[in-house]
């Protein structure tokens, strides 16, 4: 049993540097992207290894899937966009003249150094982590959860939660800045490659999906509060059904106008510091629930967040995609 | 597998990344760069915490590492509009060498 | 009574191992894009199918086993989808098919 | 029976680990998508062989998300991603 788990470990990551390794350095961008994809399912299955399921679920919706088709999308405007401006199409530049060698050999041998640094460091360590377990499980009969991580994302350090809305909306301003504020109508035919007509089995796909994404993102966040799952979870795979209905070309623009993506962008971080703002006041500490009503209050900042975040991914997978292009 | 295998890995990861990073010229290929090198730091936030124990695992660098993955996937959305951007003006999606001709 | 559910388990296993794995010689193996779809789509959906049989007998609920059905629906969805969209998309990209 | 579960999952990583073999040499675009689509019907395989192993009933909910989230990527490859010029060496 245990030689089989030790075999199954070091089978999965070599796999992994191996896949990193190709993806770093294969030959075109399209193999590259494809092996990325891969690494982030091997991925997954190493927080699955490392008694992680909260961060295999959101790595497997995040890495696996969102950033996959980020990529995608990106690859092909950014081949669309070459087409018109030079020859290059996404073939990258071969290391064949001295000069590329030279960086490579010499970045090698610069980061042998570092590698080394970094092994030692991590192998000189006491062979026994002192984490905050004990801390965490006295303290968690008060949280009003009774998954440790979530205890920890929404209540004991609920502000690196709050501080991370706020990164994803000022992410979503910035591209905004460089775009267009809402999903955009033209957005089906932007890279798209017009070999591809509306499709019946496409559509019967998003019809099918979609749903089962949804429920799936409500039973994640339910779940959260006593086993692997919550918001950042179900955001990510609401936000995975909002990408397929685009990439289907379903006009989620007329649902969801400029004025309400803005709001369910904002709801998020509006909710997280008004509850800091009423617990500052009313407990005298940032962000500390009263134990009686503490499983509430998390359900609901994590219903909000979850909706902020899945509109806001989605819009930052459709983002800048102005009309100017 | 012990726990300073995975957070071996991640430090192999980590490397690999950052060479990448700098040999690549292509943008893209740096965006997969920085990304690959934030899972080796997960990686090894994660293996660390864990080692030696049979206990619980910590759920402090768990919260700490979907937090980063989420990030990281707005902060891969914004570098990727702005590799766009770049392209658009430029033609070509690499940084400008100004180095003396 | 328990040890022929499990002897049925453990063959169904084994069954959907080795169809996992003439999927992957199908992919490895095969000479163009759709008959590599071919053995993708079918061979490792009915290895996951038959692996899912092996575990639903083990599994310690009904809603165990429930879970994993749809699973195995969900996958045999997305892979059919996906599999019409790609050989479609392959074909209008004029890939013709292999002849020998 | 644990021991099986474990020894049929390894046996799956290893198809898997191979199966990157096809995402490398490709030829076309499409047989790259493909082989990484396998790695999803196949990490679904061995997440749900890992849950009864480690009697680990969050990762089945990780393997539905992977069995959700795979459709996405390919679809998004398939409208957006598949450049529309034949590869050279598709036959």
């Amino acid at each position: 049993m245990t030689l089989l788990a030790w075999g199954f470990d070091g089978l999965l990551l070599l796999g992994l540097l191996g896949l990193a390794w190709k993806a770093l350095n294969s030959t075109d961008l399209f193999s590259a992207i494809a092996l990325f994809i891969a690494f982030g399912l091997l991925m997954a299955l190493v927080w699955v290894r490392l008694e992680a399921p909260d961060i295999a679920l959101a790595e497997a919706a995040i890495g696996a899937g969102l950033s996959g088709a980020l990529l995608l999308a990106a690859l092909a405007r950014l081949r669309g966009m070459e087409g018109n401006v030079t020859s290059n199409t996404g073939v990258e530049e071969a290391p064949n003249n001295i000069d590329a060698r030279l960086v490579q050999w010499l970045s090698a041998i610069l980061l042998l150094p570092v590698l080394f640094g970094l092994v030692y460091g991590v192998l000189s360590l006491p062979g026994n982590a002192v984490g905050l377990s004990a801390e965490i499980n006295a303290n968690l009969a008060a949280s009003g959860v009774s998954n440790p991580v979530t205890a920890v994302l929404l209540n004991f350090r609920a502000y690196d939660t709050l501080l991370e809305v706020f990164v994803l909306l000022l992410a979503l301003i910035a591209i905004w800045s460089m775009g267009s504020i809402q999903f955009n109508r033209s957005i089906e035919t932007i890279g798209k490659t017009s070999l591809e007509t509306t499709s019946s089995v496409l559509d019967t796909l998003v019809y099918l999906l979609v749903p089962v994404l949804m429920m799936v993102a409500a039973y994640l966040l339910w779940v959260g509060a006593h086993a692997p799952g919550g918001a950042f979870q179900a955001g990510s795979v609401l936000a995975a059904a909002c990408v397929l209905l685009l990439l289907a070309g379903w006009p989620l623009h007329r649902l969801l106008t400029a004025m309400r993506l803005r709001l369910l962008a904002v709801a998020g971080p509006v909710v997280f510091v008004s509850m800091a703002a009423y617990s500052l006041i009313a407990e005298g500490a940032l962000l500390q629930f009263p134990p009686e009503h503490a499983g509430t209050l998390i359900l609901l900042l994590e219903t909000v967040a979850a909706l902020s975040i899945a509109v806001t991914l989605a819009a930052l997978f459709s983002g800048g995609q102005g009309q100017h292009e | 597998m012990s726990s300073f295998s995975f957070a071996l890995a991640g430090i192999g990861l980590f490397v690999l990344g950052l060479h990448a990073l700098i040999v690549h010229a292509h943008l893209l290929r740096k965006i997969l760069a920085i990304n690959i090198m934030g899972s080796g730091v997960s990686l090894v936030l994660v293996a660390l915490a864990r080692r030696g124990g049979d206990a619980l695992p910590d759920a402090v660098p768990h919260a700490m590492v979907i937090t980063g993955i989420v990030v990281a996937v707005s902060a891969t959305a914004l570098a990727l509009v702005l590799m766009l951007k770049l392209a658009a003006e430029t033609g070509s999606a690499t940084l400008p060498d100004d180095s003396p001709e | 009574m328990i040890a022929v559910i499990d002897l049925f388990s453990v063959l169904l296993l084994i069954a959907g191992a080795v169809f996992f794995l003439a999927g992957t010689l199908g992919l490895l193996r095969f000479p163009d894009v759709y008959t590599r779809l071919h053995a993708l789509t079918k061979a490792d959906n009915v290895g996951l199918g038959l692996i899912i049989a092996g575990l639903a007998l083990q599994a310690e609920s009904w809603a165990v086993a429930g879970k994993l059905v749809l699973i195995w629906l969900l996958v045999l969805l997305a892979g059919a989808s996906v599999s019409y969209l790609v050989a479609n998309g392959a074909l209008k990209r004029g890939i013709r098919p292999w002849k020998s | 029976m644990q021991l099986l579960f474990l020894a049929v999952a390894l046996f799956l990583l290893c198809t898997l680990i191979a199966g990157m073999w096809r995402v490398l040499r490709g030829p076309t675009a499409a047989d790259r998508m493909l082989a990484a689509q396998l790695f999803g019907t196949t990490a679904v395989a061995i997440l749900l062989l890992l849950a009864e192993t480690y009697d680990n009933p969050a990762l089945r909910d990780v393997a539905l998300v992977f069995a959700l989230l795979a459709a996405v990527t390919a679809v998004a490859f398939v409208r957006r991603a598949w450049p529309e010029q034949v590869d050279d060496r598709s036959d």
